[in-house]
């Protein structure tokens, strides 16, 4: 038994490959505690930075600075009555929350934290996540329809109008960088560096190694065109997980909530944790086809060699760039820890706010000591990977607020002419230019 | 909602089930964008808007009837509740009205005094308007941004007359309190400090993308139409119209200002949007006209303890932010109002809702009534 | 304000519109709607009543107190009311136009119910009355007619504001001018919601303020302000009584 | 990775698969059937997953359930419901359905009958790994003809479909 659990940690593929089931339930049980955190940190960031982008301050009463509210909300939401109304058909109004949440987490099986950090690497990884969470739209419209009411019908109806178009330019896009993966070159227009030979993969880790072996992000690849299918992709990626600008199906202003109206307490908190999980999920798809996945940002800088004993040996490819941006985890943690002792040592100095000060310096303190143990190497080299994944995420996070706090809602037509008659063109028209690129610059290669 | 409400008058006929449905959606009195308790039942097809029906009337308190068992002056603080968004035009319009019939005038320094409150009043009130109006389309900041400069405005009011909303500011005949000490200063920094705010508003949404393509052409309405329909301010001035009372019938003293009329071409949201924008600019110019010229002297007219005026009638009105707001009172030289008739902006604008959405979509439906900028206490009064 | 060191000038926006009336109607029939802003905006800096006082004739402002401090003088009363139109409309109508009169500067008709409909319509049309400010009612209940019924119209070519009052027995019914002026639709709901006046011709006359099951007209004299439909609020609200 | 308990899984998915087939007829409500077409969709996509066919339950996930559905249910949606009900469930045409699922039921049998002789090695395994490009392989490459005639025919529909709409409106 003890051999069957250690045995992975020698290999290097996920453990689902490994056949594991153990390490299988470990991961999958990490990623969604992982899913679970993260949507609770996204619950209370996106409260306090939009508060801050708005002149306000946001949660501020519940732990310092807001910290618990989250908790507080999910305490609250527990404890709701569960409404259902009469006319409602109850077996599909009980089973949409469900199929939203289960599609929802199930994306995440195949997304690649690390190079082995996933549950499973599938061959067909990407129609996997492009096709489960395009079940998600079934549950909304589910929920719309079977809430026996106006409101969330209607937006039940613009939602599967909507998702199901922009998938079409989302699938265009993802082909784009689909194709990039087969290219044989190196460097930005696949002319320099190694000549690697690609296969073109639908697998996640297949892509992002791909991108490492021609050195090249895809965002970056063939520039201009892997930028635009990037763009492309994130706004499809906004209208598909229905938040603003495209937010339609949740319009509060028109439709009240739209398709969850009518729902309730701990089934409302699972259309909300699948919202969430799925915006992690659609950016964990953008962060792995364009923007490199795990890999650490400026593979191409190089510095002179360094040797540190017992902690870095010299002879890693980047020198002493790599010994820099390996400790962008201990910076980026004891920085946030940091900056929670600067918090609690602004706070107001009254016995009142001392639990209050006292947490937050606690919090505070966890952080750093997160940030601490990621400088032992054996840490260091494991975290590094699923650490660049996150943040990136974390960015595309960031955007969403931003866009959210920023534009104003398109209306349900433009919507339809934006997907239809802007993006999937140019869409197309990339993926066309892409694939005439890769061959022309192949066959000049090979002649 | 009462089970005689009305049952829409559309033809609703015979349908097979193959039919798509026809949606009948009441929108309202509980609706986050119909701005107070409107109900408006809208008849779908799909999105689209075939035709809508407002219902009104949620807000009724009969101020009319009060009005002829009060005193003049008692019925004085009743008017602030009608537009409360803007009370003290209101305000500016009933006393200027029961004054007409007293045939007295209020004194130069309270007419200065009276203009610097109601400008200041008319940018609350379009800073409120604008707000709700791109939270309506979807853009959350304004509405903070509005809210923030607001608040400026609101401490000038509760600094001068104690109250921030319904600020009862004027009496008949003049005022009742003079200006507190460094109230120009104020008024002044005022407008330093609110210049550059709208600026901020503009950068916001102006030339955003998704406000432009969200408001241009929609609800568009000709100035035939708007005059027709009795439609009057800023949504008149958006289609061309360039009338406003302040110049067209000047009243208080507006002659004497230097300021423009903001109009618009197209008369659609956009242009709406615009002209308000364009509006309050002027009335900081205004602003800064008046408060440098604020003449010494009485605040109020001399007039008796018991207000009697003598039998008759007068049609007062003013420019409200909203449009038109006019005051029909008739006296039988008692010291009540035999009758006092508001005529209120919003209630007359909101006719024009249903000429606006047609044919258009539901989000424009909201985004309409946004723009349309009504205040349901004063069309239910 | 200057006009008050001259207590012998009337107030200067009213007086200046009898004032205008007349000219406005002889001399510049077809004025442009701007017209009137450019009339009304005198330099910030200058005195005021620049452009209305000279043109003052003997009939205008009849109303306007002499001295403007003083609230009571000799008990201000309507006067006739002189001006090419009012000469116009009498001649064409004849005793139908009961009085033209003029109180505190502002202008009106009284005419017979009979023809309002019609003065209306050449109003708009011949004079340019184009904009229906207000239709509204006061009631009378002594009165063998209880109602007047009272429009106040605008005209934007040439900026002068009437009304036109018309004196209605209960139970009567007036004509509709909605077709006239749409804005008249949701006007005359209101007269009919609260004093029970009946337009013929109105395409959906019903009630708008109150809710439509209600019995009585709020606005009526003989309607306390207490008073309610206590049936409607038992049955509706819920309640035993609002007050 | 090896395959686990693959008896069991063929069954739970061939007994979903048919669950779902019946529930599909026997359901009043369009948007139940349409709900239990989905659990069948779904349960062959799962099956084509045993058959070492990733590439087409992805499409099949993809296209049927993601995009084919989602449409159907938005239309049932639009459709009174309540009198959908009320309508009688099976129309005239029994007796050509019965024709026709007798003659497919006797294709069925016949090939598990002729089966063996019909396909000598069983079951063309294809490589796991290369599963995708094999697909494209032979869709841009034997059968490109078919693939674009298909394709053709597709967008011929589609031409039709708008046409057909368009008339509406």
């Amino acid at each position: 038994m003890r051999d069957y659990i250690t045995s992975y940690l020698n290999s290097s593929g996920t453990p689902g490959e490994a056949g594991n089931i153990f390490w299988i339930t470990v991961y999958i049980l990490l990623i969604f505690a992982g899913v679970a955190a993260g949507v609770i940190c996204m619950n209370w960031l996106e409260r306090k930075i939009m508060a801050h982008m708005q002149v306000r301050l946001g949660p501020m009463r519940v732990g310092p600075h807001g910290l618990l509210q989250p908790f507080a909300d999910a305490l609250k939401l527990l404890l709701k009555e569960d409404l259902m109304p009469e006319q409602a058909d109850s077996v599909v109004y009980h089973l949409a929350p469900l199929l939203v949440v289960v599609v929802a987490f199930t994306v995440f099986i195949v997304v690649p934290f690390g190079p082995s950090h996933a549950v499973t690497d599938m061959n067909i990884g990407l129609l996997f996540m492009l096709g489960v969470s395009s079940m998600a739209v079934l549950g909304i419209v589910m929920a719309g329809w079977a809430s026996n009411s106006h409101y969330p019908l209607l937006g039940a109806l613009r939602s599967s109008a909507q998702m199901v178009s922009y998938e079409v330019a989302m699938g265009m896009a993802v082909l784009t960088a689909v194709l990039m993966t087969s290219l044989h070159g190196g460097g930005i227009y696949g002319v320099g560096g190694a000549q690697e030979s690609g296969t073109g993969t639908l697998s996640m880790i297949g892509i992002v190694q791909a991108q490492a072996g021609q050195h090249v992000w895809f965002i970056f690849k063939f520039f201009p065109l892997g930028l635009v299918s990037f763009v492309i992709f994130a706004i499809a990626m906004v209208a598909e997980t229905n938040r603003a600008p495209f937010d339609l199906p949740e319009a509060e202003s028109e439709l009240t909530a739209g398709f969850h109206t009518e729902y309730s307490g701990f089934r409302w908190s699972l259309f909300f944790l699948a919202e969430y999980a799925a915006m992690i999920a659609v950016s964990s798809i953008a962060v792995t086809l364009w923007l490199g996945g795990w890999l650490r940002p400026f593979p191409n800088w190089h510095g002179p060699q360094v040797a540190i004993p017992g902690f870095w040996q010299a002879g890693s490819s980047n020198g002493v760039v790599d010994l820099i941006l390996a400790m962008a985890p201990v910076v980026a943690f004891v920085g946030l820890g940091g900056l929670c002792f600067l918090g609690a040592w602004r706070m107001a100095k009254n016995p009142l706010f001392r639990i209050q000060m006292l947490g937050l310096a606690a919090f505070g303190a966890l952080l750093a000591l997160v940030g601490l143990i990621c400088v032992v190497p054996a840490v260091r080299d494991r975290v590094q990977d699923i650490f660049w994944f996150v943040a990136k995420v974390a960015v595309s996070m960031y955007l969403y607020i931003w866009y959210r706090s920023t534009f104003p809602r398109y209306r349900f037509d433009q919507l339809m002419k934006v997907g239809w008659k802007v993006l999937l063109p140019i869409a197309i028209g990339v993926l066309l230019a892409t694939a005439t690129l890769g061959v022309v610059i192949q066959a000049v290669m090979a002649a | 909602m009462s089970p005689t409400n009305p049952i829409p008058a559309f033809d609703l006929k015979e349908k097979t089930y193959l039919d798509s449905n026809e949606l009948i959606i009441n929108m309202g009195p509980q609706h986050p964008a119909t701005h107070g308790v409107l109900r408006v039942i809208l008849k779908l097809d799909g999105e689209k808007v075939l035709g809508l029906e407002c219902v009104i009337g949620y807000l009724h308190r009969g101020v009319e009837k009060i009005a002829e068992n009060r005193t003049y002056a008692m019925f004085n603080p009743y008017v602030d509740r009608m537009d409360y968004v803007a009370a003290v035009s209101n305000g500016l319009g009933y006393c200027e009205a029961v004054e007409k019939l007293l045939h007295t005038e209020a004194p130069p320094r309270a007419k200065y005094i009276r203009v610097i409150l109601t400008e200041l009043n008319r940018i609350a009130s379009h800073q409120l308007w604008l707000g709700t109006h791109a939270l309506d389309i979807g853009a959350l900041t304004p509405l903070f941004y509005t809210f923030r400069d607001r608040e400026e405005i609101l401490k000038i009011y509760e600094k001068y007359c104690g109250a921030r909303l319904t600020t009862h500011a004027f009496r008949i005949g003049g005022l009742q309190y003079e200006a507190y000490d460094g109230f120009q200063k104020e008024v002044k920094a005022f407008c330093d400090f609110f210049e550059p705010k709208i600026d901020e508003y503009e950068e916001l949404l102006t030339t955003n993308r998704i406000w432009i393509d969200r408001t241009r052409g929609v609800g568009t309405i000709s100035a035939k139409d708007c005059i027709a329909l009795g439609v009057t301010g800023p949504v008149l001035r958006a289609s061309g119209v360039k009338w406003d009372l302040r110049k067209a019938q000047p009243y208080c003293g507006y002659q004497e200002f230097d300021f423009e009329i903001p109009t618009g071409e197209n008369g659609d949201t956009y242009d709406r949007y615009l002209v308000r924008m364009a509006e309050m600019r002027q009335s900081l110019r205004i602003l800064r006209q008046a408060v440098d010229r604020v003449p010494d002297g009485p605040i109020m007219a001399k007039i008796p303890k018991v207000l009697k005026p003598p039998s008759g009638e007068v049609y007062h009105s003013i420019e409200a932010p909203k449009g038109e707001l006019g005051y029909f009172i008739v006296s039988d030289g008692s010291t009540q109002p035999y009758r006092i008739r508001v005529r209120p902006p919003s209630f007359v604008n909101l006719q024009a809702l249903e000429l606006m959405v047609r044919g258009q979509l539901v989000a424009d439906v909201i985004a309409v009534i946004g723009t349309l900028d009504i205040v349901l206490g004063e069309i239910d009064r | 304000m200057p006009e008050e060191s001259n207590p012998g000038v009337p107030p200067q926006p009213e007086a200046a519109k009898p004032a205008e009336t007349a000219p406005a109607e002889e001399t510049k029939p077809a004025v442009t709607p701007l017209s009137a802003e450019v009339k009304a905006a005198p330099p910030p800096a200058a005195a005021p009543a620049v452009p209305a006082k000279p043109a003052t004739p003997p009939a205008a402002s009849p109303a306007a107190p002499k001295p403007a401090v003083s609230p009571k003088p000799a008990t201000p009363a309507p006067a006739p009311w002189d001006s090419e139109l009012v000469t116009r409309l009498k001649a064409h109508y004849g005793s139908a136009i009961q009085e033209a009169l003029t109180y505190a500067g502002q202008n009106y008709f009284v005419v017979e119910k009979g023809i309002v409909r019609e003065l209306l319509e050449r109003l708009r049309d011949d004079d340019k009355f184009d904009y229906c400010v207000d239709v509204t009612a006061v009631h009378y209940p002594k009165r063998e007619k209880a109602f007047d019924l009272i429009y106040v119209l605008y005209s934007f070519p040439n900026n002068v504001r009437i009304r036109i009052k018309t004196q209605v027995a209960d139970g009567e019914k007036v004509p509709s001018v909605v077709a006239l002026w749409p804005t008249a639709n949701w006007l005359e709901r209101e007269v009919y919601d609260m004093f029970g006046i009946q337009f013929e011709g109105h395409p959906d006359l019903k009630r708008i303020l109150m809710p439509d099951g209600w019995k009585g007209f709020p606005l009526r004299k003989d309607y306390g302000i207490t008073q309610q439909d206590k049936e409607w609020v038992q049955i509706n609200v819920g309640i035993e009584s609002a007050q | 990775m090896t395959p686990v308990a693959t008896p069991f899984f063929f069954y739970l998915l061939a007994g979903l698969a048919l669950l779902g087939g019946v529930l599909v007829i026997t359901r009043r409500n369009p948007v139940h059937s349409a709900l239990a077409l989905i659990l069948t969709l779904l349960a062959l996509a799962g099956i084509y997953l045993m058959l070492y066919a990733p590439f087409v339950a992805g499409v099949q996930i993809i296209l049927y359930v993601g995009g084919i559905m989602v449409l159907f249910l938005f239309v049932i949606m639009l459709v009174d419901v309540g009198r959908a009900e009320k309508e009688a469930r099976f129309n005239k045409q029994w007796v050509v359905g019965v024709v026709a699922s007798l003659a497919l039921g006797m294709l069925f049998v016949s090939a598990y009958v002729k089966g063996k002789a019909l396909f000598p090695e069983r079951l063309a395994r294809l490589a796991e790994e290369s599963n995708t490009q094999e697909i494209a392989k032979f869709l841009y490459g034997d059968y490109l003809l078919a693939f674009e005639v298909a394709s053709l025919l597709l967008l011929v529909a589609m031409i039709g479909a708008v046409v057909m709409a368009k008339k509406r409106v």
